[in-house]
């Protein structure tokens, strides 16, 4: 474990060869990334282990020293990094190898496995980050690798905005961050994540800095996790490549707000107001994105819609003091949704496109992808003895027992419209009669199934970890020596459980009478309610909102301040040019050759200064 | 002793040297401006006279350099008249604004 | 106080600086030079006053005399045409005056409350025999070179003043 | 073991080459690029040996020389010292530092200069000779012999741009000449001024002459007069740095002047303003510069903000790196206004990364407009398919500027704001909007450029040529060097801020 700041370093070094040497190495440069990368995951692994025996390691270094202040950067292995590690480098893993096949020809092949590696690099770094500042620095370098990625296809316009979105909206977040460790520093002396929770636990920190200091954090994680307000960048990022959305955009980066808030959750514990917030924009974040995500007709764009919607559900489940409730439907969230997302694109790659309204039938064609398909979809769903069920249950009783009654039951809606749109999303692809317009539909290679199968097999047993059933393994573990997380299992009413399959199964139903049965009609909501169908489908006209308000703002400063420039700057600059050229005309003029104007401005001139001299008592004291 | 107070002789010969030298600087003859200037000399005497009987250290001194500068003005009376005739002979005027080849 | 002095020279002073208004204000070149005459007079009052009766002498002697006369032998020899003043020095008078006015004022500001104890002098007794011994004692060099000095503006203002028989033949040619 | 004329020779070095050029025929272009190359190398070496040598624990101050130049006035009875003008070099940790930028950003500026397309001779000999002046500014030991380097670079800059520049050059040239000008006679009423009340202008006499009580001055100096003098610096250099609105000049400057030219005036020149600010305004009236914090702190938020905004509407990409320029020059001001230790830090931090980042991006500004003869956002685009490795320099380079972890600007960004955020919270709030309008400007002008569809015409680029490779390469190296190992700076720096802040009584 003392050697654990090695496993990011496998990923840079990926990096670095592939930037250097990828045009030569061509295809091979996968292999150097995959076997990289498997190299940090056997080690995740073996640290994990260690982890499970020996106590929470922590090593440092000066990194940066500013008079009697130490900055310092090095690497902690707790329960929560640990669990991390193996997570991101798993997944990391096993989409570099479904890469393989997916991005097979594409003439930049070098520079995506590069890419794949600094992103990989600055996860891993992220999530063994001992202090903030270091979170800060690979937060950001976690949003740079996105940003590369998402504009991969640099030449598509939309690329292009897109990667230019979510780098933007990310950065806004991250301000927050940025101030929040600030104001934190100040007040508690430390970056140090355990220094922090000492000042704040002995209560050194007045109950008002905590607030906002939470609340600030809590910003950065917004930004990241795509929680409402500043959500939109995300369903855009599905501009990228596939592999990305599924490694990025749903199963790590985004993942990394709800981790900096579980990372940082004694000091959100130590103020029910911060909690009282992420718990509410948890919710609405999940029924809000649930919501829009009902009506969506892009592959991508439904899952990225459920991907907000999960990650409104894990901060729910933090603010809720459900520490543990959170970090368990983070890791069942980010095998089944990367499942999904390399499910989905499989079934692109197999018809080359990603409008659901042209796929359908799919089922015979995609024999290994549509059960792996339905399992992420059962999963997500939360229909009982899949993963998703497990944690979500856990999430509504953590609701529940914080006694956020109106939030617990905005969840059960979202779970509701999740199970809907998620098996509409099935049926549509899978069943029925083909609506597209290719004709040699073919399975993916095994290189892109063979991850798939890992993910689905994962997408089911995660759960098994914690349950109330077999004992809360994950979450005693979790919270072992650690008081301030809270308890390792919620007991709450036994009739949330079936509420949440209840409702879960009602919308599968729904979701098979209206497209698969068809005997409900499709088009029930666009056409009794028009004007709602409509907000959804343009996403509550945020973006516009956006558009209208910030970035015409912008533009509007902008020019003002240009106006400014032009009148006044460029005003001084001729104010100074034009003296100078007056002063200039009269000295010409001055020049006549009568010495009696020569002696005038001699004079004049003495006699100015006599009476500066006179007035000013003679000198400048 | 003395019922002038020094500063009134002062006064009176910075009035002196202000009209003296306003001539100088204003009228267009050139034998007004020579008087002028002899003015403006006249004031420095006064000067020079005054602190050598109200000065710090009164002395002798002050009387004798204004002997000097009576001198010294007396020959730059006589070669500046001389300068004026002979321009006077050139170009017909004594107009000190027609006189300009200082300009280039 | 209505000393002697203090009448002495309020009323030289009031000369004095009438006769300096009256050479600006005044539009004939001749009445100019007249009203010059009682300022340097009142001057020479004033040297009295301040106990230098030599330097007085000197002042009637050259100034009022000399001076005078070679100022008017200028006038008499060249043309005066008074014409009015040229329109563009109005600009440059008032310029001017304001700057006069201005060093007037600074200047006075510094000699105003100038109090100099006084201290016992006897410049009054035998004035010109005092003047005399440092003259030809203390000051023997400058005062030969001011010899020179005359003897070289006796002898330019002679070399300047003299026709020059080529230029009047030049001109006349022309 | 002292070193004598070790830093003559390193000032001087580049007048080597100006005499062999001098004797060298006009017309043989390869020669006369390689020896003003050559030129700046022995300056590069004897200051890397110098910074190599304080990392063996060589004192600074052994580099110090000293030889009585000129003497005002005899006052040898009281002080022999008097009114006397010393030449004099010497550095510390701070000046150590901006030596080896200077020398390295020289370096790499000589190389970007073999895009220059005529005169060659004459542009090396200014060249050499700013480079002697940007030397000296940093050594000069006293307030005269700084004020005749910060005379030297002017001259020699001014025919740069106005000879070998863009369209409006003339122009360009004057308003620099102007604004400098104006900002050197200010400069040197304030030395002069100094000189004749203390009778030196060595800057640690000074220092110490200001700060004590009771000094023997020649005359005694009020507050309000040290006041007026500091107010008078800040205005002498920050038309340098600049600070707004003293800052149209720069822009033209920017845009007009040949980017191998701006990379040095970008990187460097810039920097003396807040050298000097640093140097004379913080060491020699610490008082009255702590009264004056807030106001520093605030045009730095205004100057981020502004650069930012208007950066932001810009079509010329030089216009935008010419506002991004105003905008990190805030960052500086910011960390200067902080008065702490993390700010000022910070603010020194910015220097030498705003002068390693502007070089970088001017130079690919210049390897781009060489071969699409343009530098306006709307003409260009795609570029990342022509010229991906210049694409993927330019997009890192954007990266740091917009204050990237791992890069020096995010280290220098962030201790600013670390140190405003404990004096003003509110302001620096405030401010931390320029980090977003930054991310926005910069992305919005580098993808323009970079990314979306080719046009036709920019079919057949070259990539980055032989000779290109060295200035990308060095500069993005050290960038991400003082990124991710940032005591390679702040290990010289600390003596310096040491004393910066006995002075301030923090």
């Amino acid at each position: 474990m003392e050697n654990a700041w090695l496993i990011p370093l496998f990923p840079l070094l990926s990096f670095l060869v592939l930037l250097l040497f990828g045009r030569k190495l061509k295809i091979a440069s996968a292999y150097v990334g995959i076997i990289l990368v498997l190299v940090s995951f056997v080690y995740s692994v073996i640290v994990l282990f260690e982890r499970f025996t020996a106590p929470t390691h922590k090593a440092e270094a000066v990194w940066l020293s500013i008079g009697e202040l130490q900055l310092t950067a090095g690497f902690e292995v707790n329960q929560l990094n640990a669990l991390m590690l193996v997570l991101v480098s798993l997944v990391s893993l096993l989409v570099h190898i479904y890469s393989k096949g997916y991005m097979d020809g594409d003439e930049r092949f070098p520079v995506f496995y590069a890419y794949l590696g600094l992103f990989t690099f600055s996860m891993l770094g992220l999530v063994m980050s001992p202090n903030l500042l270091q979170t800060y620095i690979f937060w950001e370098l976690v949003g740079v690798g996105s940003f590369l990625l998402i504009g991969f296809y640099f030449y598509k316009e939309s690329a292009k905005q897109a990667a230019k979105k979510a780098f933007i909206m990310t950065r806004i977040g991250d301000v927050g961050l940025f101030i929040g460790m600030i104001l934190l520093f100040w007040q508690t002396g430390s970056f140090e994540y355990d220094e922090i929770f000492a000042a704040v636990g002995q209560g050194e920190v007045s109950e008002k800095w905590i607030t906002l200091t939470a609340i600030l954090i809590f910003i950065g994680a917004i930004g990241k996790s795509g929680q409402f307000p500043l959500h939109t960048w995300l369903p855009d990022a599905m501009e990228g490549p596939t592999p990305v959305s599924a490694l990025i955009h749903a199963a790590t980066m985004v993942a990394a707000g709800v981790y900096l808030v579980a990372a940082t959750f004694p000091l959100f514990a130590a103020s029910e107001t911060a909690l009282m917030t992420v718990a509410v924009i948890g919710a609405i974040t999940a029924i809000f994105a649930a919501s829009i995500g009902l009506v969506q007709t892009d592959i991508k764009r439904v899952l990225a819609f459920s991907t907000v919607s999960q990650l409104g559900y894990m901060m729910l489940a933090l603010g809720s003091a459900g520490y543990v409730a959170g970090v368990f439907h983070l890791m069942t969230h980010a095998f089944f949704k990367a499942l999904l997302f390399l499910a989905a694109g499989s079934v692109i790659h197999a018809v080359v496109t990603q409008d659901i309204e042209k796929m359908g039938g799919l089922w015979k064609k995609l024999r290994f992808t549509g059960p792996l398909f339905l399992i992420g979809t059962l999963a997500i769903s939360g229909v009982p003895l899949f993963s998703g069920f497990f944690s979500k249950d856990e999430i509504l009783m953590a609701a529940w027992a914080h006694g956020n009654y109106g939030l617990f039951w905005l969840a059960v809606i979202a779970a509701f419209f999740t199970a809907f749109y998620m098996f509409r999303l099935f049926f549509m692809v899978f069943s029925g009669e083909s609506r597209s317009k290719m004709d040699n539909v073919h399975e993916s290679p095994g290189v892109m199934i063979g991850p798939m199968i890992v993910l689905g097999v994962l997408a089911v047993v995660a759960g098994y970890v914690n349950t109330p059933w077999f004992g809360a393994f994950l979450g005693d573990w979790l919270t072992e020596g650690n008081p301030a997380l809270g308890h390792g299992h919620v007991e709450g009413p036994a009739w949330i459980m079936f509420v949440a399959t209840a409702v879960s199964l009602l919308g599968i139903l729904l979701a098979w009478l209206m497209y698969s049965k068809k005997s409900l009609e499709r088009d029930w909501l666009s056409s009794r309610a028009p004007i709602s169908y409509n907000i959804l489908v343009n996403k509550y006209f945020i973006d516009e909102f956006y558009k209208l308000s910030f970035v015409y703002a912008a533009k509007a400063i902008s020019l003002f301040l240009k106006f400014i420039e032009i009148f006044l700057v460029e005003g001084i600059m001729k104010a100074i040019g034009g003296i100078t050229q007056a002063f200039a005309n009269t000295g010409s003029k001055l020049q006549n050759g009568q010495v009696q104007t020569y002696g005038t401005v001699a004079f004049v001139g003495l006699a100015v200064l006599l009476v500066i001299f006179a007035l000013t008592g003679g000198y400048l004291q | 002793m003395s019922s002038v107070p020094i500063s009134a002789f002062l006064a009176l010969a910075l009035i002196l040297f202000c009209i003296g030298l306003y001539g100088a600087l204003t009228k267009r003859n050139t034998v007004i401006v020579l008087i002028s200037i002899e003015l403006m000399l006249n004031a420095v005497n006064i000067n020079l006279v005054t602190f050598s009987k109200y000065g710090v250290a009164p002395a002798i001194t002050g009387q004798v350099f204004a002997l000097f500068v009576i001198t010294v003005a007396a020959a730059e009376a006589a070669v500046g008249l001389a300068i004026l005739i002979a321009l006077y002979r050139n170009r017909k005027t004594v107009n000190i604004d027609e006189m300009d080849q200082l300009q280039g | 106080m209505l000393t002697g002095e203090f009448i002495a020279f309020m009323a030289l002073a009031l000369v004095a600086i009438i006769g300096g208004v009256l050479l600006i204000n005044l539009t004939k070149v001749i009445h100019m030079v007249v009203a010059l005459v009682f300022t340097f007079v009142s001057i020479a009052g004033i040297f009295v006053i301040l106990s230098a009766e030599f330097i007085a002498a000197v002042q009637i002697l050259i100034y009022s005399g000399a001076i005078t006369i070679i100022m008017l032998f200028g006038i008499m020899l060249t043309r005066h045409d008074d014409t009015s003043e040229p329109i563009t020095g109005k600009w440059r008078k008032l310029f001017l005056l304001l700057g006069v006015l201005g060093f007037g004022v600074a200047v006075y500001i510094g000699i105003y409350n100038l109090d100099i104890p006084q201290a016992a002098n006897t410049l009054h007794v035998d004035n010109t025999e005092q003047i005399g011994i440092s003259l030809y004692s203390h000051f023997i060099i400058p005062f030969e070179l001011t010899s020179v000095l005359l003897l070289v503006a006796l002898i330019g203002a002679i070399v300047l003043a003299k026709k020059d028989e080529d230029d009047e033949k030049e001109a006349e040619k022309e | 073991m002292t070193f004598s004329y070790f830093l003559t020779f390193l000032v001087f070095s580049p007048l080597l080459g100006i005499i062999v050029l001098a004797f060298m025929p006009r017309t043989n272009e390869k020669a006369i690029k390689l020896v003003g190359f050559l030129a700046t190398l022995p300056a590069l070496i004897l200051s890397l040996a110098a910074y190599n040598m304080y990392h063996t624990g060589t004192d600074l101050a052994e580099f110090t020389e000293r030889v009585r130049w000129i003497t005002f006035g005899d006052f040898g009875s009281v002080d022999e010292n008097l009114f006397t003008v010393f030449y004099e070099l010497g550095i510390d940790g701070f000046a150590l530092v901006m030596l080896v930028l200077t020398a390295v950003i020289s370096t790499l500026a000589a190389l970007a200069s073999f895009h220059i397309k005529k005169e060659w001779k004459g542009y090396y000999m200014l060249f050499l000779l700013l480079v002697i002046g940007m030397l000296g500014v940093f050594t000069a030991q006293n307030l005269i012999l700084f004020f005749i380097f910060f005379e030297v670079t002017l001259i020699p800059m001014f025919f740069l741009i106005g000879k070998w520049g863009f369209f409006e050059k003339e122009k360009a040239a004057y308003s620099f000449l102007i604004y400098n000008g104006l900002g050197s006679a200010i400069l040197l009423i304030v030395i002069v001024l100094l000189f004749a009340r203390t009778g030196t202008t060595n800057i640690d006499a000074l220092r110490f002459l200001m700060n004590t009580p009771d000094a023997p001055l020649v005359t005694p100096i009020s507050d309000s007069l040290k006041m007026g003098l500091l107010i008078a610096l800040l205005v002498a250099f920050g038309i340098k740095l600049p600070i707004f609105p003293l800052h149209s000049w720069m822009l033209r400057v920017h845009v007009e002047a040949p980017p191998s030219i701006v990379m040095l005036h970008s990187g460097i020149l810039l920097k003396i303003g807040a050298f000097g600010i640093i140097r004379f305004g913080m060491g020699i009236f610490p008082e009255q510069f702590t009264d004056l914090a807030f106001v520093l702190a605030a045009l730095g938020v205004v100057n981020l903000l502004y650069g930012a905004f208007l950066a932001f509407i810009q079509d010329d990409f030089k216009m935008v790196l010419a506002y991004s320029s105003i905008s990190h020059m805030g960052i500086v001001l910011i960390g200067l206004g902080a008065l702490n230790e993390a700010g000022i830090q910070g603010a020194i931090f910015q220097v030498v990364s705003h002068g390693l980042i502007s070089a970088l991006m001017f130079f690919l500004v210049g390897v781009m407009y060489e071969r699409t003869h343009t530098s306006h956002l709307s003409n260009l685009g795609g570029l990342a398919k022509g010229m991906p490795i210049a694409a993927g320099f330019l997009l890192a380079g954007a990266m740091a500027s917009l204050g990237l972890p791992g890069m020096s600007g995010f280290v220098s960004e962030f201790m600013a704001f670390l140190g405003l955020f404990r004096e003003w919270p509110i302001l620096a709030a405030v401010g931390t909007l320029g980090i977003i309008m930054t991310a926005v400007y910069l992305l919005r002008a580098v993808l323009a450029i970079t990314f979306g569809r080719a046009d036709r015409e920019f079919d057949g680029l070259t990539d980055i040529r032989t000779f290109e490779w060295a200035p990308v390469l060095v500069l993005m190296g050290l960038i991400v060097l003082i990124g991710v190992y940032p005591a390679v700076l702040s290990q010289p720096l600390q003596a310096t801020i040491e004393t910066i802040m006995l002075g301030i009584g923090g």
